[in-house]
């Protein structure tokens, strides 16, 4: 009999957001090194079996179906993208094979998880709503922001996060004066950047790609907006690469991330020495949550007694697993219930500032 | 002589329609023999087998090459999405209607579009993917922009007391042979009709056919809403296939993978068109080795398409096609 | 016979910047005529055949087509709804089609006028189809293509490939063709057939002709009647010998 | 003068696999003025292309001037001296004809060219009127003008002309069958393809029919009549019309 | 309120200026082949990937990273123009896209292959922000607002006036008839496809500083917002094509300010096909007779 524990990973292998993909990957990969080192759950080794979703739904479907079908996988990891995911969601239902999700902060995903329908997907990450409203709440509260330009990347990402802040902001009487989403490869910020300048924003919220923050930081600072105008939200702010590209644009911006690799306690430490040693590169949230996330899978079986799925889900549903950023539990939408990590760059490095987690409010169906 | 010809051709017939019928016994038996992963990946070929019909009667019938047919197809996606979620109609007004809006939305579009010549016309026509793919992200009220539709219900049929789901995959393969099948007899009447002979008229040579009384215009722009009614269709099926919509099926990644089935499969035969929905949705399942080396070996696909069969594979299917008829 | 003309143009003019190509020139075919326009290069007649189908629109100027205002029509009307046909100078053909459904193609708009009845499929529609071929074989022989009637028309020569516009202008029963130079390129022998063709297709169809050649032994010995222009205007007008033998048509056109 | 002249050798050529010359044996002395005749599809324009390099050669050979050119590209024919008029539309349409006649002497470099230009403009005044117009804009017989003109200006040793007359009025004819014959009373040796026989008959020194993809008849014009050239024509039939028995 | 305006439309002629470097390669290039140039953008992509590489790892000055750019591009398009390129002549335009589709996913991906998907920082240039009419502009974009205005002038004069500038508008309209004329075809399309080629990746080395990141997928975008701009102005048409490449640049940051950024990237389609309905045959094109 086959013993080894087949696990399916579904990422966005080529295309524009081909480097999550990577992330995702070695994120993953990392983590089954060290589970298999260790002899294993139970003695039986995790296999992993990477497809690519190219980032579309439906190239994200036939990746989870060659995965189900040819590959005979047993677990899925999946997707980045949120698109993807909600696509990916009914194959693994009908099939009956679980998909955990690491990375996708759409909260439609778990809206139809668990009690809302789709029992066999979980979410191991934390939503967009959480993050909106942490950052709101943190921006208005601590720094007396109320005058907000939206500028985001133009997917269900950014969009949703803008979605939930503008439902959080009245609350803090914040105002939104501008709102603008950019297309993933945009280059020329110019004119939004300019007319930010003048409609009196004191801070950009942004929902945006890695790679586009230090373009637009660095196009903050030739309108002479660093310093005047502080950037908010997610984008990985917090990296090194990003913050040299233009210091004085990022000094007080902030940011709210699933994990960052300054995050302080000794697993995550420990997890960003691995990482570097294995792939001479610093992690960055995917590879994180990936990793983290095939940790949890492990965990699930190891209590389950089983690689049976039903077992595993069950285990999982009243799993208390100790990740790197705290406990995780699930709630009856298979939605962990995770913290988010606040930080504020000071003196051009990140600076945590706490790590809130808030209850969804589901939609009643 | 022309005695010596039919008997030829009833020779050939003898072969050819035991042949025909075995592949049609093939396909009708795939799902029992092939796995799951393959069915599904023969789904996906047949879905865009229609819009790649629909093309091919412009592009290849026609002579009007076209990059819009993904705006079609997620149009359909999105009539027959939308119609599921917010009023739960059942599956074939989804299709139908999904074809009639996109035939429909082609009519305005086709009457300036049509106007154009060659390179205007395709970047015209690409032009409607990019900004219908806009519209589908920021008319947050209608399409609920990038969050998608999502739960559309798998096709449900029910004719008084009796109903029926289909569920499966093997269910719906069943379901995209048979609507592909009816698309491809649809393509097949057109182009072997006068009105097909028309069509090519047009491809060869606009003014000439205008000239010998051929409404061109009206032609032009009947055939460019057929193309869209094929593709939305398509798209509609799509939808319930997946069950989720998004505006990333707006994609030019589409049009021109909808296009390659067309031109390499061999414009303007249907064998082509059949073949090469296989074959490039095959290939690209076939060749996920790694992501770059499969676009690399992709892209050298085509060239080898554009220098080595520069009609596409139609011809030499053709060829194969003749060889199995005339052989004893 | 009645006397009305079956195609009456009247003060026809189209420039294109400054090149007046026609100027205010009338012209008209009777019924059951063959008749001649002449005139040195670049003289107009192109442009008024153009003017007249409906390729072209006219700066101003009247089309009347059997006592029907056809100004404006587009070229497919007029083919279809008026059944003037016109062969263009520069030769054209469907290229990648083979000469026998380049003739077909010709014809099937009219045995098939509706847009929708040219779905059709079945019986009626399939014998109008062979009906359609037996036609387009016998001008096949006739512009002794027959050897090549299986070739794509693109690959056959110059000559050739005038001979097919020739026939395909035969092909449906029109009440009026214009020939565009159609002897152009052709070898004498097949001159003779062409200008047979045309008589029988005058006399026992009943067909009228406004013909375009610089072949001018031809024109005398079939046309009943010649017009000549010259810098876009009407030159002269009248019989053959006429014609040939008029002071100014020979300055300006014969040459000497 | 003997030493340079153009001699065709048992050429079999035609497009892609299909043959259309089928052994052409053909030997023009310099300076000479040869009527190309033969029913429609004979393979004149063929044997023209493949004189300058525009089809494919299966056999036989082409000596000009003691140089086997078979198998040459059209440019580098154009080098050896060798100009052609192709059949059909041949000119630059979006080009003025002042700008057409520029590109036609491409290959010359010497200021001959400029008064070589007023000596065609003289020549055919219509193109000097015309000389600010989009070539593609003109009628036909003018266009064809253009093009005669066009080759008379790459100063060639042999021209290759195929149906000049086509689309020109009796005028215009006469005044391009006058040049071909300056030009080869200028010691030029000329290929002319016609249809209009009688005009060719009149003007060259020797007639050759070609049927068929081959040489059937080759002498001086006044030993055949214009009947006897018909009946030449047609006993062979075109080239469909033989083969139309099997 | 005007001055916004008038800061907007200084924007748009900078954007409008790196667009055109490139669009004008590829509208050379439809010219000669009558084909669609899709992978067009890729050779901005590697000419940008050419000069990061001589930064990153060679350790060369920005200056010399144009030139190894710009260099290294043009030997990729000498071998792409020889193999595939030259024998696109008088091939169907069908052909062409399908050519040209099929480089840009080999370039494209042999990239991504060789240097990896993610982003790349490219840390040359001058960025520093120079003031100007009282709007602060950095260096950089300076500079292409110079080498454009150096780019047109040149292909201008050279298109009108040189033997190869008439040369390759003989072969865009007959080339049959430049066999018969003695214009070396392919010849004139391999020198007109690396011009092109290498005129994109300048535009790529010159905007790679302000753009800053550097990545594989980056040519795809730059070949959408050109298409618009070659048909607008006219396939084939140089000075058209700086226009059309202006109007698009100022109208694309107009729309990103007033209207909002997401609709950026639909304002060169949108423009492009309200044109075509005004005058189809582009804004300043000629057309023959039939
Ligand atoms: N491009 C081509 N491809 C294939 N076959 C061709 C091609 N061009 C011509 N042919 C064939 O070659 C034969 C001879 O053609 P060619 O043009 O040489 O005739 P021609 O003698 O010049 O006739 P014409 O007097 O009508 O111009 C034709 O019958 C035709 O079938
Ligand atoms: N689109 C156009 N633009 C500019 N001038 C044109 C255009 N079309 C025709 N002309 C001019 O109009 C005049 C008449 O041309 P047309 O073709 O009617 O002459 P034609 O009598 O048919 O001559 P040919 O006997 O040479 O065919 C010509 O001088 C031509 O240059
Ligand atoms: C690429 C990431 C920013 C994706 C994001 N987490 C999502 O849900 O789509
Ligand atoms: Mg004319
Ligand atoms: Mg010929």
């Amino acid at each position: 009999v086959d013993e080894t524990i087949r696990l399916g990973l579904v990422s966005p292998m080529s295309g524009p957001n081909a480097r999550y993909g990577a992330f995702s990957l070695h994120g993953a990969e990392l983590a089954v090194k060290e589970i298999n080192d260790a002899g294993g759950i139970d003695g039986r080794k995790i296999e992993i079996f990477s497809a690519d979703s190219q980032g579309t739904p439906v190239e994200g479907v036939s990746a989870t179906r060659r995965l189900i079908d040819q590959d005979k996988v047993n677990y899925i990891i999946g997707d980045v993208s949120s698109s993807v995911t909600l696509a990916m969601q009914p194959v693994a239902e009908d099939a009956g094979v679980l998909l955990l999700n690491a990375a996708s902060s759409n909260p439609k995903i778990t809206y139809g998880a668990g009690v809302g329908g789709y029992k066999w997907t979980f979410r191991n990450y934390p939503t967009d709503e959480n993050r909106a409203l942490i950052v709101a709440k943190y921006a208005a509260e601590q720094r007396g922001f109320t005058k907000f330009a939206v500028l985001s990347v133009d997917s269900d990402y950014g969009r949703s996060a803008i979605t939930f802040t503008k439902k959080y902001l009245p609350d803090f009487k914040g105002e939104i004066v501008s709102e603008d989403y950019y297309k993933e490869g945009e280059v020329d910020f110019r004119s939004v950047l300019a007319k930010i300048r003048d409609n009196g924003a004191q801070a950009i919220i942004m929902y945006g790609l890695a790679d586009t923050t230090p373009i637009i930081a660095r196009q903050m600072l030739e309108l002479g907006l660093a310093g005047k105008v502080t950037l908010i939200g997610n984008g990985e702010f917090n990296t090194e690469k990003t913050i040299k590209s233009a210091p004085k644009v990022l000094e007080g911006a902030v940011e709210a991330a699933a994990w960052l690799p300054a995050f302080d306690s000794p697993e995550s430490k420990a997890f960003v020495e691995k990482f570097t040693a294995a792939y001479n590169e610093a992690p960055n949230n995917h590879a994180y949550v990936h990793w983290d996330t095939v940790h949890l899978l492990a965990q699930a079986i190891k209590e389950a007694g089983s690689p049976d799925q039903a077992k595993v889900r069950d285990a999982l549903s009243k799993i208390k697993y100790k990740s790197a950023v705290g406990e995780v539990t699930f709630d009856d939408h298979n939605q962990a219930r995770l913290p988010m990590i606040l930080l504020q760059i000071e003196d051009g490095k990140p600076s945590i500032k706490g790590a809130y987690a808030a209850d969804i409010q589901y939609p009643a169906n | 002589m022309s005695l010596t010809e039919v008997s030829q051709s009833q020779q050939r017939r003898d072969l050819r329609l035991p042949l025909g019928v075995l592949l049609l016994l093939a396909a009708l038996c795939a799902p029992f023999v092939a796995s799951t992963y393959v069915v599904h990946a023969l789904i996906i070929a047949l879905i865009f087998m229609l819009p790649a019909h629909g093309l091919n009667l412009l592009v290849g019938y026609t002579g009007l090459l076209s990059l819009a047919q993904a705006a079609f197809f997620g149009i359909g996606a999105y009539a027959s999405g939308l119609l599921a979620v917010t009023y739960g109609t059942p599956f074939y007004v989804n299709v139908a209607a999904a074809g009639l809006a996109a035939g429909a939305i082609a009519l305005p579009l086709g009457i300036p579009a049509l106007r154009l010549r060659s390179t205007s016309f395709v970047m015209c026509t690409l032009g409607f993917v990019i900004i219908g793919q806009a519209i589908a992200k920021n008319w947050i009220s209608l399409t609920r922009g990038d969050m998608g539709l999502s739960s559309i219900p798998k096709p449900h049929f029910a004719l008084g007391p009796l109903s029926f789901t289909v569920s499966g995959t093997t269910a719906f393969y069943y379901l995209a042979l048979t609507v592909g099948i009816l698309a491809t007899l649809a393509v097949w009447m057109i182009v072997r009709s006068p009105a097909g002979r028309n069509m090519i008229a047009i491809r060869e040579n606009e003014t000439l056919a205008e000239s010998v009384g051929i409404p061109t215009w009206r032609y032009k722009l009947i055939v460019f809403m057929l193309s869209a009614v094929f593709a939305g269709v398509g798209g509609s099926l799509y939808a319930h296939y997946l069950t989720v919509v998004s505006p990333l099926t707006f994609q030019m990644y589409y049009s021109t993978t909808m296009l390659i089935i067309v031109l390499g499969g061999g414009a303007g035969t249907i064998s082509g068109v059949v073949f090469g929905s296989l074959l490039f949705v095959g290939l690209t399942e076939a060749l996920r080795v790694t992501p770059e080396l499969r676009m690399i070996a992709y892209g050298l696909c085509l060239l080898v398409l554009v220098f080595w069969f520069r009609k596409g594979f139609a011809p030499v299917i053709n060829r194969l096609w003749d060889s199995i008829g005339s052989a004893k | 016979m009645t006397g009305l003309p079956i195609l009456e143009i009247s003060n026809l003019t189209k420039s294109y910047g400054a090149v007046k190509a026609v100027d205010d020139v009338s012209i008209h075919v009777e019924r059951g005529e063959i008749a001649g326009l002449i005139g040195p290069n670049g003289s107009g007649k192109s442009t008024f055949f153009d003017c007249s189908t409906g390729l072209a629109k006219p700066d101003s100027g009247k089309v009347r087509l059997d006592g029907q205002d056809i100004t404006g029509w587009t070229l497919n009307r007029i083919a279809r709804e008026g059944r003037m046909l016109r062969s263009f100078q520069k030769t054209v053909v469907f290229k990648s089609l083979d000469v026998e459904e380049n003739l077909i193609i010709a014809g099937q708009m009219f045995s098939f006028p509706w847009l929708f009845s040219t779905f059709g499929i079945g019986k009626l529609s399939r014998s109008r189809v062979s009906g359609l071929r037996e036609r387009a074989q016998d001008l096949i022989r006739m512009a002794g293509l027959w050897d090549v009637r299986k070739q794509p028309a693109g690959n056959l020569s110059g000559g050739q490939q005038k001979l097919i516009q020739f026939a395909s202008m035969l092909m449906p029963e029109p009440k009026l063709i214009l020939l565009d130079e159609p002897m152009a390129g052709i070898n004498p022998k097949i001159i003779e057939r062409v200008v047979e063709t045309i008589l029988y297709a005058n006399k026992s169809l009943g067909v009228s002709f406004l013909i375009i050649e610089h072949n001018i032994d031809v024109v005398t010995s079939i046309c009943r009647r010649v017009i000549v222009l010259d810098q876009g205007r009407k030159l002269a007008e009248g019989l053959p010998q006429e014609i040939i033998n008029d002071q100014r048509v020979r300055e300006a056109y014969l040459g000497g | 003068m003997a030493d340079s002249n153009l001699s065709i050798k048992s050429l079999r050529a035609g497009y892609g696999s299909l043959d259309i010359l089928n052994g052409v044996d053909l030997d023009v002395p310099a300076g000479q003025f040869v009527a190309l005749m033969g029913p429609n599809g004979a393979g004149k324009s063929t044997l023209l292309k493949t004189l300058y390099g525009m089809t494919t050669i299966k056999d036989g050979s082409i000596d000009w001037r003691g140089k086997n050119i078979a198998g040459y590209k059209s440019r580098a024919i154009l080098g050896e001296g060798i100009s052609f008029v192709p059949q059909g539309r041949c000119n630059f349409p979006v080009m003025t004809v002042d700008e057409n006649l520029q590109m036609a002497a491409y290959t010359l470099r010497d200021d001959k060219v400029k008064a070589d230009r007023d000596y065609v403009y003289d020549l055919f005044p219509i193109l000097k009127t015309r000389r600010s117009t989009l070539a593609g804009n003109m009628s036909g017989g003018e266009q064809q003008l253009l093009e005669v003109a066009m080759a008379v200006l790459q100063r060639p040793k042999v021209l290759l002309v195929d149906e000049p007359s086509v689309g020109l009025s009796p005028a215009a004819i006469g005044i391009v069958f006058d040049e071909l014959l300056r030009l080869h009373a200028a010691g030029q040796t000329i290929l002319l393809v016609e249809q209009n026989t009688k005009k060719a008959m009149e003007v060259a020194e020797r007639a050759v029919i070609l049927r068929l993809g081959r040489v059937t008849w080759d002498g001086l014009p006044g030993e055949i009549s214009h009947d006897e050239l018909g009946e030449l024509f047609l006993t062979g039939k075109m080239r469909g019309e033989t083969e139309a028995v099997h | 309120m005007f001055s916004t305006i008038l800061e907007q439309i200084i924007n748009g002629i900078v954007t409008g200026s790196v667009y055109a470097i490139v669009a004008v390669g590829m509208t050379m290039i439809f010219g000669v082949l009558r084909a669609i140039n899709f992978a067009h953008g890729e050779y901005y992509m590697l000419g940008t990937f050419g000069a990061w590489f001589a930064i990153d790892y060679l350790g060369l000055s920005y200056e010399a990273s144009i030139v190894v750019g710009v260099l290294s591009t043009i030997v990729i398009a000498y071998v792409v123009g020889k193999f595939v390129m030259q024998r696109m002549v008088g091939a169907p335009p069908e052909s062409g896209v399908l050519a040209t589709l099929g480089i840009a996913l080999v370039l494209q991906n042999t990239v991504i292959l060789v240097f990896g998907g993610g982003y790349k920082f490219f840390s040359g240039g001058y960025i520093e922000p120079v003031s100007i009419l009282g709007f602060s502009l950095a260096e950089q974009r300076v500079i292409i607002l110079i080498v454009c205005l150096i780019v047109f002038i040149g292909l201008e004069l050279m298109v009108t006036y040189t033997r190869m500038g008439k040369s390759m508008r003989a072969v865009s309209q007959n080339v049959e008839c430049c066999e018969v004329v003695g214009i070396d075809v392919p010849q004139v399309v391999l020198r007109t496809f690396i011009l092109g080629a290498a005129l994109a990746a300048l535009s790529g080395v010159l905007t790679a500083p302000v753009n800053v990141s550097v990545y594989g997928g980056m040519g795809e975008l730059i070949t959408f917002k050109t298409l618009p701009i070659i048909i607008m102005g006219g396939l084939g048409n140089v000075r058209g094509t700086f226009f059309a490449a202006m109007i698009l640049g100022i109208a694309e940051s107009l729309v990103a300010t007033y209207v909002g950024l997401q609709f950026r990237d639909t304002v060169g389609f949108a423009t492009l096909i309200l044109m075509l309905m005004w005058r189809p045959h582009g804004l300043f094109s000629t057309q023959a007779r039939f």
